[in-house]
């Protein structure tokens, strides 16, 4: 029974406006812009620890826009941007004294929040955390939990919050929205999560034993007929469709992966005739030499920090 | 108008499911399904088909052991409908919808007094119910299966708590006419029946314990433990409802008795 | 002693075991040394009689001066809080007292001095960390701040033996502590699931920073007494040696 | 029951001492051949009882349980519901596909349309979990990414297969089928439930049957009520060399495996105290690619091991009342190497190479993937 005392909006929920641009010019519709960098090449990233002074530790991380992006922004032709940029914030609240109910724990308790802003993604997530935010809480769980060392901190609790200010794309925006529907993009998300989470901790001085970083590699193929070529840092919207992707969160001083997660069919990979991998090995390959990339910005970023806490004192 | 009970039932005297008015549906059940627990039990009536297991007198938890005098166990019932059980696929939200926790708080008073639970002072008894298809009468399933997991689950009770529902055949709304009553008290509804027809719910135990030779006299000992109506009937109709639900309790009494002689451990 | 990196970051390697004990902020992997949080590193001699190797930690608290490679002795330094400690045993504390029951009191942490000055806080000590301590502690003494903070902090009990080392049976607790007041302690142990264990039996522990009925700062009498100077009343307390 | 539990990824963590936790850690992992507390091989699994089509008022439904008594059921029900066509697919693009596409109205038929990942709903009930805690999430969407993302490969005689289960569901532009899986976990997961649930859904959807439809082209669906003529969700292949062995499918639906390393062995089919003490927890989603014979992989995804989260054991050197030893020196933080014997909580990730020794056991020729495939096309699903 409708409730009468509020006027409710139609009950099926309205439906952004198609800009009347888009119908009639049939050239004005930006194609879908294909990948410039190499396949190895990684996209550049700013990432700056300590700037929330209430937080124990906090970072933020921002990938730099795409070509397409950034030639959008200077002559925009249609109002909806090509591609997205990554931007995460991150910050760390702890050691926290545990709350009464919870059990003796002779280890650091670690939960992890992640939450997209509502405008981030190009559909509107509500305020309410939906699954895909709660699985990748768990997987950064599992990503950090391998790096931190938790006996040293007994009883108390650490409060690791993301905030997705913009997501990834899961495809290019003109495709039929069924055509590769997989979420490739939450695979960017998690691997940007995971090294600004990384960053954050360190800026907490959480004992740690090796900086994390996560990289994504995919394997893409542009046009239906030749085989799927491997990828690093892909960005789904430079795609025409995604076979597989993979992401890692990885530690280099210790050569060891703490998070895996591995999507999609992999079985047909074009590989040079020397490399005797299989397609899931090359991904999983490809996706820690992205990470180790990550890795060199994490290591400068920290540095960064404590030099600029000495110049403070 | 879809083919109901109160329409075609007077002139065939049969019901939708082609039972008399008193027989009871197909009731198969057995004890000890579930190692992992226990005790537990798979019980169905017709198509209402219910998964109990029942986690035995167990230390209590930090909270409720603190409590003064509670010299006697607690009874924790936690009922879960499955998504699949209803005709339209319903996802409830946590399984906290009305039903459910009607039944749960009903099932946990109940055994909440039935059971000796003085013999376990400051320690609790949970039980686990899973009801896997819901056809009607799930109030009295749900005791049956909770009956036959708590004597798998070895705690003493003064004699098996059976439950029936019961309902009339008509609206039943106007005063009963004994000159010409047309309308005849139905025994174990089903879903459409329980829709469309006033029923009743009704559980009765036996106090001293039923041994071989007294069976004839034990119409007397039979006391009724739980009642619950949530449909309008008129008053008179009350009794004849009540006599056929008690009737058909003690018939299901002897159905169980069989299920858990007949399972030697 | 091979290069030692001045800064070191979470996975950074230091040294083999066989030249470095690993000393709090590192951990050891494979027979090597390695830090495991971002900071200086500070390379602590082995106490001389010990011919045992040098201890090699990362100290969370960024120093003025560059931190000398040369084994410093304790650097003094005018150091931010230790930001980031978690009470270990035989730390010493500064707590306020939230609540005072017949055989214990409950406190809450406030801040957690550093284990390497935690012998008596000398004259020589961080004179710059009294200020420091004082600004803080006076902000946590007045009443209108005392409960925002407390769920943020970590939890402790004194409980009535661990008040004094004498007469430990006769300890009347009302006359030990008062709501509020400002205690000094030691950690004896992790304590239960959501309280710490904390003890004031030596002479430099005990309340050192109270206020009176009336409301004004009190300062130490006796071992046993602290007076308020306006009104000159003076009230039973278990008072730590000023220095 | 309900009571709320630390919702981290992995099972509750066991409640063993340090000294059992040392004792399984060794004996699991002696260079190649651990000793398992059930003296079962590593790639041995439990014995299982399984029956498919329990529950009439269901579309397919399976139950399967363990010897040690943890059961689960799985009920699938499936509703026709309306296809949204999304606005941005209203962009000149798509629509002059679809002018042309409507001129040729016969040729290409309702083929354009493939399937929606969305029209796949799980959900998972484990009892003492509320159903947005981490587990249940987790597992959720382990298994609906491995459902959905099975693209069947070109096998000629399965056309409505080509697009994998998602494809399947579509009945025309306008209508689809909408699949609820529900699994529902009926006692304390004994084990991390994985296998079991990812088992009991591969044999409920197998035994699911969708009403055979009458309507034809673009119109409103209208089925046929008569039950024995249903189809089957998986179509079955009609190639059968005797009526009495099992059916056999060209397109099954995924399985997923769930495997550890201690050390330096791989375990399949751990039990809880088996996966107390792994180094690393990896769950696997297979299934038998239609066009080539060998396995083919959909997803991977590694689970947080409990063992982080376990209690360390004190070494005697530093243990206090050994013999009244005066305490070791107090470098303790950084301080304790390895002790043998005594527990660690595991720090760290895996090793590259142990994660491709575990998926390459699965996958190859003859590998535990293959061995659990064959094992479920014995069970005859009626």
């Amino acid at each position: 029974m409708a409730d009468r005392r509020r006027i409710n909006g139609p009950p099926a929920g309205t439906r952004p406006p198609v800009y009347a641009s888009l119908k009639e010019s049939k050239t004005g519709v930006s194609e879908r812009t294909l990948r410039q960098r190499q396949p190895t090449e990684l996209r550049k990233f700013y990432l700056k620890t300590g700037m929330i002074p209430t937080a124990s530790g906090s970072s933020y991380l921002e990938f730099a826009p795409s070509a397409a992006l950034a030639a959008a922004r200077s002559n925009p032709k249609s109002l909806i941007p090509p591609s997205s940029a990554l931007k995460v914030a991150c910050t760390v609240h702890g050691p926290k004294p545990l709350p009464r109910s919870v059990p003796f724990s002779p280890n650091l308790l670690l939960t992890t929040h992640v939450k997209f802003a509502p405008f981030a993604a190009r559909k509107r997530k509500g305020h309410v955390r939906d699954t895909t935010e709660r699985d990748l809480g768990v997987h950064l769980e599992t990503a950090l939990r391998g790096a931190i060392i938790a006996e040293r901190w007994p009883k108390s609790g650490l409060d690791i919050t993301l905030t997705i200010v913009e997501a990834e794309d899961d495809r290019w925006w003109g495709d039929a929205p069924d055509s590769h529907d997989a979420s490739w993009g939450m695979l960017n998300v998690l691997a940007g999560c995971i090294t600004a989470a990384s960053a954050a901790i360190a800026d907490a001085h959480i004992d740690c034993l090796d900086l994390v970083s996560g990289g994504v590699a995919a394997l893409v193929s542009d046009d239906a007929s030749t085989a799927p070529r491997l990828v690093l840092d892909v960005d789904p919207a430079e795609h025409r469709s995604i076979q597989s992707a993979c992401v890692v969160a990885y530690m280099p001083a210790r050569d060891e992966i703490t998070e895996l997660w591995l999507k999609g069919d992999s079985s047909r990979a074009a590989l040079e005739k020397s490399d005797g991998r299989t397609g899931h090995e090359a991904l999983i390959d490809g996706a820690v030499d992205a990470a180790r990339g990550a890795n060199t910005i994490l290591t400068d970023a920290v540095r960064e920090s404590i030099a600029r806490s000495f110049a403070q004192v | 108008m879809p083919l109901d009970t109160s329409t075609t039932y007077p002139l065939t005297k049969l019901r939708l499911d082609g039972r008399r008015w008193n027989e009871l549906r197909l009731l198969q059940a057995q004890i000890s399904t579930n190692p992992a627990s226990s005790g537990s039990s798979y019980l169905s009536m017709g198509n209402t088909s219910i998964m109990c297991s029942v986690h035995g007198p167990a230390e209590g938890r930090r909270g409720d052991g603190g409590s003064a005098g509670s010299g006697h166990a607690v009874v924790e019932v936690d009922v879960n409908v499955a998504g699949f059980a209803g005709v339209e696929r319903k996802r409830r939200a946590g399984g906290s919808d009305r039903q459910s926790t009607r039944i749960a708080t009903t099932l946990r008073s109940t055994f909440q007094s039935h059971l000796h639970t003085y013999l376990y002072p400051h320690s609790t008894i949970s039980i686990h119910i899973s009801v896997l298809s819901a056809d009607g009468s799930l109030l009295a399933a749900a005791i049956n299966a909770c009956t036959l997991a708590l004597v798998d689950a070895g705690i003493p009770m003064p004699g098996l708590l059976c439950g029936c529902t019961a309902g009339m055949s008509g609206s039943a709304s106007t005063p009963r006419d004994p000159r010409h009553d047309e309308l005849d008290p139905l025994l174990d509804l089903s879903l459409p029946e329980e829709q469309e027809l006033p029923s009743l719910t009704v559980a009765t135990t036996t106090v001293v314990p039923v041994g071989e030779n007294n069976m004839d006299e034990d119409e007397e000992t039979m006391k009724v433990s739980v009642l619950s109506m949530e449909s309008k009937v008129h008053a008179t109709y009350l009794e004849t409802m009540l006599a056929v639900g008690i009737d058909g309790c003690s018939q299901i009494r002897e159905l169980l008795a069989d299920v858990i002689k007949g399972s030697r451990r | 002693m091979n290069s030692l990196p001045s800064i070191a970051i979470p996975g950074q390697r230091l040294g083999s075991t066989a030249t470095y004990f690993a000393g709090p902020g590192t951990h050891v992997h494979q027979n090597a040394v390695y830090a495991s949080i971002a900071g200086p590193v500070v390379t602590d001699a082995a106490p001389p009689q010990t011919r045992s190797r040098p201890t090699l930690r990362v100290s969370r608290v960024t120093d003025t001066k560059h931190p000398s490679p040369s084994a410093a002795t304790a650097t003094t330094y005018k150091s931010k809080p230790r930001y980031n400690t978690l009470p270990a045993v035989d730390s010493i504390v500064l707590a306020r007292v939230t609540r005072v029951q017949k055989r214990q009191a409950t406190v809450s942490i406030l801040v957690v001095l550093d284990e390497s000055t935690s012998q008596p806080l000398d004259q020589s000590g961080a004179i710059s960390d009294k200020e420091y301590m004082a600004s803080l502690l006076t902000s946590a003494a007045n009443p209108e701040n005392h409960s925002n903070s407390d769920d943020l902090r970590f939890q402790a009990l004194i409980r009535k033996e661990d008040v004094r080392a004498v007469e430990k049976d006769h300890v009347v607790m009302d006359e030990m502590f008062r709501v509020g007041d400002i205690v000094r302690g030691s950690v004896i142990s992790l304590g239960d699931q959501s309280f710490y264990y904390i003890t004031t039996a030596r002479n430099d522990l005990g309340v050192f920073m109270a206020r009176s009925e009336a409301g004004n700062m009190m300062f130490p009498v006796t071992w046993k007494e602290m007076r308020d100077p306006i009104t000159g009343i003076s009230e039973s307390r278990k008072v730590a040696r000023p220095f | 029951m309900s009571n709320q539990r630390q919702a981290s990824s992995a099972s509750q963590v066991p409640h063993l001492s340090p000294a059992e936790l040392s004792y399984l850690y060794t004996s699991l992992s002696l260079p190649k051949n651990p000793i398992r507390p059930d003296g079962r091989s590593p790639t041995q699994f439990r014995p299982l009882s399984a029956e498919t089509n329990i529950l009439p008022g269901t579309n397919g439904s399976a139950r399967i349980g363990f010897a040690d008594g943890t059961q689960a059921i799985v009920g699938v029900k499936a509703s026709v519901e309306k296809t949204i066509l999304a606005a941005d697919t209203l962009d000149s693009r798509s629509l002059a596909q679809h002018g042309d596409a409507l001129n040729r109205e016969g040729e290409e038929g309702s083929a354009a349309v493939s399937g929606q990942g969305e029209w796949v709903q799980m959900s998972i009930e484990i009892p003492g979990y509320r159903d947005d805690d981490a587990l249940p999430v987790f597992l959720g969407e382990m298994m609906r990414e491995s459902l959905v993302g099975s693209v069947a490969g070109g096998s000629e005689e399965v056309k409505e297969m080509a697009g994998g289960l998602k494809g399947r569901l579509v009945i025309n532009k306008r209508w689809h089928w909408r699949l609820y899986i529900d699994v529902l976990l009926l006692s304390q997961p004994l084990a991390y439930p994985l296998p079991l649930l990812s088992l009991t859904t591969h044999l409920a959807l197998l035994s699911t049957k969708l009403p055979k439809l009458k309507s034809t082209g673009e119109e409103d669906p209208f089925f046929d009520d008569d039950w024995a003529v249903a189809e089957y969700l998986y179509p079955r292949s009609n190639k059968q060399s005797s009526p009495s062995d099992a059916p056999t499918y060209p397109v099954r639906p995924p399985v997923t495996l769930l495997v550890i390393a201690v050390g330096e062995n791989v375990i399949f089919d751990p039990n809880r105290e088996e996966i107390a003490v792994a180094d690393a927890v990896l769950a696997i989603s297979i299934t038998r690619s239609s066009d080539s014979e060998n396995m083919k992989l959909l997803s991977i995804r590694s689970i947080d091991p409990p063992s982080r989260l376990t209690q360390p054991g004190i070494p005697n050197s530093e243990n206090v009342n050994m013999l009244g030893g005066p305490p070791a020196s107090s470098n303790q933080s950084g301080g304790q190497e390895e002790v043998g014997g005594v527990w660690r909580p595991r720090r760290g990730g895996v090793q590259r190479s142990v994660i491709t020794r575990m998926i390459k056991t699965v996958l190859q020729k003859g590998g535990v993937g293959e061995e659990v495939i064959q094992g479920l096309e014995g069970v005859k699903v009626e």
